[in-house]
């Protein structure tokens, strides 16, 4: 049957998608996740590769952070891996844990800690003022 | 509870082929990486909040152990990140399935083609550290004191 | 464990494969109905048919109904009944485009209509040359047509009764009460009482060594009639299909005959054209059968063992097709589109790749033409004059209605299944709505109880493996494609001793009640030595050749005595024969070539 | 050649817990299949082995078990599949994964079943039959789509190889996916909405994290990643 496929008499046939926070979290795992390929890996090089932590020093971060070029990569890498990691942990403990009302608990907490974090290390990287440092 | 530790030993048991090795080194590294950047992260904003905290946090990053925690890191991401993407593909490219032997195959390689060299840049950076640490007549294995903590955050 | 439950329904349906699914779908509408299963329904047997559901639609070429029942006719040697083969071969068509209609998925030719193939002994009446009527689904038929009528069962909210293990028929003189039936997961008896009981258990090849059917196939719906009163018709003819992977049995389906596929002895030479000069390796199965057997015997059976060549390249293909003057050609990947599944059988098993190299074969326990009498509507008829027993039917492989005669076509079983089985259901069902539901006689489990602690808490000795070994033997060496007067007297003998082993000294291992598979097969056992015994005496009886049946020392059929149908009833553990017969219609009898 | 198999045992009736039967075979074919040797086991030493069976040749899916460490059919397995030596075979035999255990290599398969039958596993179109008295027509292209699927035996093989279906039996499996996906891109089928429905909820689709385990141990060698993956697109998309 194969060998006779041609894409032209293929019947398609269009529907309406219904959303579901399961779908949304799936596409935003890809999504971010080729994001972070950039991001995350591109800082992991440049900030253990290229510098080491053995070298790291506060002056260094301050001249780093003194660029808004900078600060957005750091800010945009937090929003993207903060919310995936958060969520492929909510996949693995949904995965294991079976209680519906701990499974909304923990959600609710991870959901919570995601913000937190996110609202918090924003503030601290846009506000944060180089020139103490320097 | 039961479901969890059941589940862990039978996927180290199950005689699955490369799909199921990815999988288990994707969720391990993902894990990882997550507790490292929590951490990470908060630790960061510090250089804002609590400038002391965050060259206590300076000072500890330069411990040859803690460095090894950061080659560990590094894998994670590495083979994180492309595995994430092999996955992204074959989800999106469900005639592409015939792929999924190699693919993973394929993943494994760039990975380690990557990690190598960058392992090996760490690692001399590492002993180079340890040896000049030796000079100052400290050990390389020396754990962090915590006890530091107090002398930063005045 | 000797608590006994009580189910009531209007209508039982003991077997969920073809011909249960579609008696259940079309019961169910009306009445209130159970199907009960040893296995779960898609696991059927049903599930293994491979080649096709013949029907004359026509989709390619010419082809009346009419043409598929003279096939019919001459393909069972003339001892169908024709009446009933009309029914079938015209409500063929309908019931075919019914199964499209729920959804199965048929092969399509290039205009979107269901695709058809050539089969073994389906002809033009006219030209007399192969016709294209099997419809099919790749060589999966079977299977689609099984996960249809389930899926169908499914979204008609039909109750199942699944891995319940059917062991006795509640008759009370002339009606029927219900059935009783293991529980097999915990062991505990089960009785359900109703208004109608149909058997569609499938057949019972497991009585031979090869053998393409599954190790479920042990007639146990047949058996239980059997020691019920009801009487076994055309036992002798049971038919061995000609292509069964060498040693295994596993049907490689007539299809690759009907798709060009030829045999070869061991002198590379096509020897059908010798024993069926007009449609060769697509005659009757009988037929080639016998041919297989007989270049074995003379020695042309490759290597010298008991096996054949059943080839499909496309080089050996094309060339036979280049010099019968056709135009059509093969490749490898039409063969792998058309035969997947084969091809698949024979690189696991085999280790044979059927697109570049020859598949050894050889005849293989296929199909029992006989069974329970019944008529149009699946009614279980008791003796010549055909009795009814009311509120009892049959339908399907274990059912004899009888459509096949001494020897079945191909692709017309899975006909026989939906055509019967729709008949039976809706039948069964208007029968439900008018009868009465009668009474349970008193402690209708004590008696089969009994023999199933009989069985379990037997010391003899004696074990069901033992025992099944040898009535393979028995039956293969015995009861097999040829067969002699002294063969079948050996058979015969041979099964009384192992019937009374059975009866006396059999010893199980597992004494439990969960899940006891052990305790289950020895009682199969039972029903495939009864069954065994039957087609032994009937066979030794008719001395003609005919169909599935053929006598070394009567090589001709014999129409002026043996034109009927035999009758084995089994009264207080003796056989006695009985004949009743043939229904002719437009179709003479007349001697048979192909 | 010889074979010494350790067959996983658990007897509610008796056991405690389970454990493993050792059992020798001699005089094995290098063709025989392990549910071959399972048979010698059961009716030559031990008649309580208990286990399912029917077909004999991988087309009605009662075997699927655990044989060394990974799912299989029993019939389809050729000891030759397990072992390079000629002589000798360790052959190791579990029941699959992620269901009840009623006795030895026999599981509960009703919670599989369950999850197979919610996904409206039937074919449904009320649309008024062709005028004709016919059949429906269809492309072989557009049944070519959905060929693949209407494979499956409901063996369970994939989905108790699915470790996000031992995670959590609420997780609908592969197979039943299997099942949707050959009704959904059936062109003749109307309910396709309902039943991406059911696929694409919380515990459907989303919970397969593209492991290829179910594609490893399909017997009918479907492409079932590849088709669940269909199932997401559309899912993404909109279009089937
Ligand atoms: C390999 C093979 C290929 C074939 N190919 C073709 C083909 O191409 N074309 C064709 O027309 N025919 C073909 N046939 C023949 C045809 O498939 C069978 O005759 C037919 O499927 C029998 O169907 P059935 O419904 O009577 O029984 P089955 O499908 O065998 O079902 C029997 C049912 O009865 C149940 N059962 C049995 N005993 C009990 C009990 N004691 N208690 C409860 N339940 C019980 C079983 O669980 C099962 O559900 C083939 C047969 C085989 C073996
Ligand atoms: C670097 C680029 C990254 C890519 C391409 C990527 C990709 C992915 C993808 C596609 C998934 C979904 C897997 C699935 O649903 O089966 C995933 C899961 C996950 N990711 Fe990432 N990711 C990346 C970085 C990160 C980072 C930085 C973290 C940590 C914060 C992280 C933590 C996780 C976790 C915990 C999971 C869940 C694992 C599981 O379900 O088994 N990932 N990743
Ligand atoms: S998809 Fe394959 S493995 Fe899964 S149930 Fe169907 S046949 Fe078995
Ligand atoms: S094994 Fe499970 S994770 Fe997906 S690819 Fe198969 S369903
Ligand atoms: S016994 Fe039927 S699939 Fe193995």
């Amino acid at each position: 049957m194969a060998a006779a496929t041609s894409s032209q008499k293929i019947t398609v046939r269009k529907f309406q998608v219904h959303s579901n926070f399961e779908r949304f979290a799936y596409l935003f795992m890809r999504m971010s996740g080729v994001g972070l390929l950039i991001l995350a890996v591109g800082h992991m090089l440049i900030q253990h590769v290229l510098n080491s932590s053995a070298n790291l020093t506060i002056e260094f971060v301050a001249a780093q952070w003194n660029s808004w070029g900078w600060k957005v990569y750091d800010i945009l890498l937090l929003w993207l891996a903060i919310p995936h990691g958060i969520n492929g942990l909510r996949n693995i403990l949904e995965d294991y844990i079976h209680n519906p009302t701990t499974v909304k608990l923990i959600n609710r907490l991870l959901a919570l800690f995601v913000v937190a974090t996110v609202i918090w290390a924003t503030i601290g990287m846009a506000l944060f003022d180089a020139s103490k440092f320097q | 509870m039961s479901s969890l530790i059941l589940t862990i030993r039978e996927s180290l048991r199950y005689r699955g082929r490369s799909g199921h090795v990815s999988w288990m080194a994707h969720r391990v590294s993902g894990i990882a990486i997550l507790t490292f950047l929590v951490i990470h992260v908060w630790d960061t904003a510090n250089a804002h909040f609590w400038p002391q905290a965050y060259a206590w946090s300076v000072a500890f990053f330069k411990y040859p152990l803690v460095a090894v925690g950061e080659l560990v890191i590094m894998a994670a991401v590495l083979y994180h990140a492309f595995n994430g993407i092999r996955i992204t593909i074959l989800d999106f490219k469900p005639e592409w399935w015939m792929h999924q032997q190699r693919s993973a195959t394929i993943v494994w390689a760039i990975f380690l083609v990557l990690f190598i060299p960058i392992a090996i840049y760490m690692f001399s950076g590492i002993v180079g550290h340890c040896s000049e640490l030796a000079a100052h007549g400290s050990t390389c294995w020396q754990i962090p004191p915590f006890s530091d903590f107090a002398k930063y955050a005045n | 464990m000797a608590e006994v439950k009580t189910h009531s329904f209007d209508a039982i349906i003991v077997g969920a494969g073809g011909a249960g699914l579609m008696a259940a779908l079309y019961a169910s509408r009306e009445v209130n109905v159970a199907v009960i299963s040893k296995l779960y329904p898609t696991r059927s047997h049903t599930g293994a048919a491979q080649g096709g559901i013949g029907a004359a639609l026509g989709n390619i070429e010419e082809d009346r109904w009419e043409w598929h029942a003279y096939d019919t006719v001459k393909g069972s040697d003339y001892l169908a009944d024709q009446d009933a083969v009309d029914v079938l071969c015209k409500e063929a068509i309908d019931t075919v485009i019914e199964l499209e209609h729920m959804g199965l998925p048929f092969d399509r030719f290039p205009n979107g209509k269901i695709s058809q193939r050539r089969f073994g002994g389906h002809t033009n009446n006219e030209t007399g040359k192969p016709v294209q009527r099997a419809c099919h689904a790749a060589d999966r038929t079977g299977h689609m047509i099984l996960q249809t009528l389930y899926q169908q069962c499914i979204k008609n909210k039909v109750n199942f009764f699944d891995e319940f293990h059917v062991v006795d028929l509640i008759r009370v003189g002339d009606t029927v009460r219900g059935v009783v039936a293991v529980e097999i997961s915990t062991g505990d008896f089960h009785v359900f009482h109703s208004k109608a009981v149909l058997f569609a258990t499938g057949g019972w090849g497991r009585c031979w060594e090869v053998t393409s059917n599954a190790h479920s196939l042990t007639g146990d719906g047949a058996a239980i009639c059997v020691r019920r009163g009801i009487p076994m018709e055309d036992m002798e003819f049971f038919q061995f299909h000609p292509t069964g992977i060498y040693r295994l049995g596993i049907l490689i389906t007539e299809g690759v005959r009907g798709e060009g596929g030829v045999l070869l002895n061991s002198k590379g030479e096509r020897f059908m054209e010798k024993y069926a000069p007009s449609i060769k390796d697509l005659a009757s199965r009988d037929v080639v059968s016998r041919a297989i057997f007989l270049e074995i015997q003379a020695g042309r059976g490759i290597n010298g063992e008991n096996y054949v060549h059943l080839d499909i390249t496309p080089e050996t293909v094309n060339k036979y097709l280049a010099e019968a003057g056709e135009s059509r050609r093969i490749t490898r990947e039409y063969v792998e589109a058309k035969l997947p599944d084969i091809a698949d059988f024979t690189r696991t098993y085999l280790g044979v790749d059927p697109v570049k190299e020859p598949m050894p074969i050889q005849p293989t326990a296929h199909y029992a033409m006989g069974g329970i009498p019944t008529d149009v509507d699946g009614r279980v008829v008791l003796d010549q004059n055909n009795k009814v027993l009311a509120g009892l039917y049959a339908a399907g492989e274990c059912a004899c209605v009888s459509v096949h005669g001494a020897n079945r076509l191909g692709t017309n079983s899975l006909v026989d299944l939906v055509v019967f089985g729709r008949r039976s259901g809706v039948h069964m069902a208007q029968y439900c709505k008018e009868a009465e539901k009668l009474p349970l006689p008193k402690n209708p489990v004590d008696e089969v109880m009994a023999e199933f602690d009989r069985i379990r808490n037997g010391s003899g000795g004696a074990k069901p493996y033992e025992l099944r070994k040898q009535m393979q033997k028995t039956m293969t060496d015995n009861v097999g494609v040829f067969r002699t007067d002294e063969t079948i007297s050996k058979a015969v003998d041979d099964l009384r001793l192992l019937r009374a082993e059975y009866n006396r000294n059999i010893q199980i291992d597992d004494k439990g009640a969960r899940f006891n598979t052990d305790l289950l097969e020895a009682w199969e056992l039972g029903c495939l030595l009864e069954l065994a015994e039957i087609t032994a005496v009937s066979a030794l009886n008719r001395t003609e050749s005919r169909g599935g049946h053929a006598r070394d020392d009567y090589p001709k059929r014999n129409d002026v005595d043996w034109l009927k149908h035999t009758l084995c009833f089994s009264e207080n553990g003796k056989l006695r024969l009985d004949y009743k017969p043939v229904v002719i219609g437009r179709y003479q009898p007349k001697e048979r070539v192909y | 050649m010889k074979v010494d198999l350790r067959v996983r045992r658990f007897n509610p009736e008796k056991d405690q817990k389970p454990w493993w039967g050792e059992y020798t075979l001699e005089k094995v074919r290098a063709t025989d299949t392990v549910l071959d040797l399972l048979h010698r086991i059961k009716w030559e030493q031990d008649g309580t082995l208990t286990l399912r069976r029917s077909c004999a040749h991988g087309v009605c899916g009662s075997d699927a078990l655990r044989i060394n460490g990974a799912n299989m059919l029993a019939c389809k397995t050729l000891v030759t599949r397990l072992t390079k030596d000629n002589n000798y075979a360790r052959i190791q035999v579990e029941p699959i994964l992620g269901m009840q255990i009623i006795k030895d290599l026999v599981v509960d398969m009703e919670p599989f079943f369950d999850h197979y039958r919610s996904v409206m596993p039937y074919f449904v179109n009320d649309n008024p039959l062709p005028a004709n008295g016919r059949e429906r027509l269809q492309s072989q292209e557009d049944r070519a789509r959905f060929d693949d699927t209407t494979k499956c035996i409901l063996c369970a093989a994939c989905t108790s190889s699915c470790p996000s279906f031992w995670a959590n039996e609420k997780y609908i499996g592969p197979a039943a996916i299997v099942q949707a996906h050959r009704f959904i891109f059936d062109t003749r089928d109307e309910a396709f909405e309902e039943r991406l429905e059911v696929v694409g909820d919380t515990f459907g689709v989303w919970r397969c994290r593209t492991n290829f385990n179910c594609s490893n141990a399909c017997p009918r060698e479907i492409e079932v990643t590849r088709a669940i993956a269909e199932v997401k697109m559309a899912l993404t998309t909109g279009k089937i």
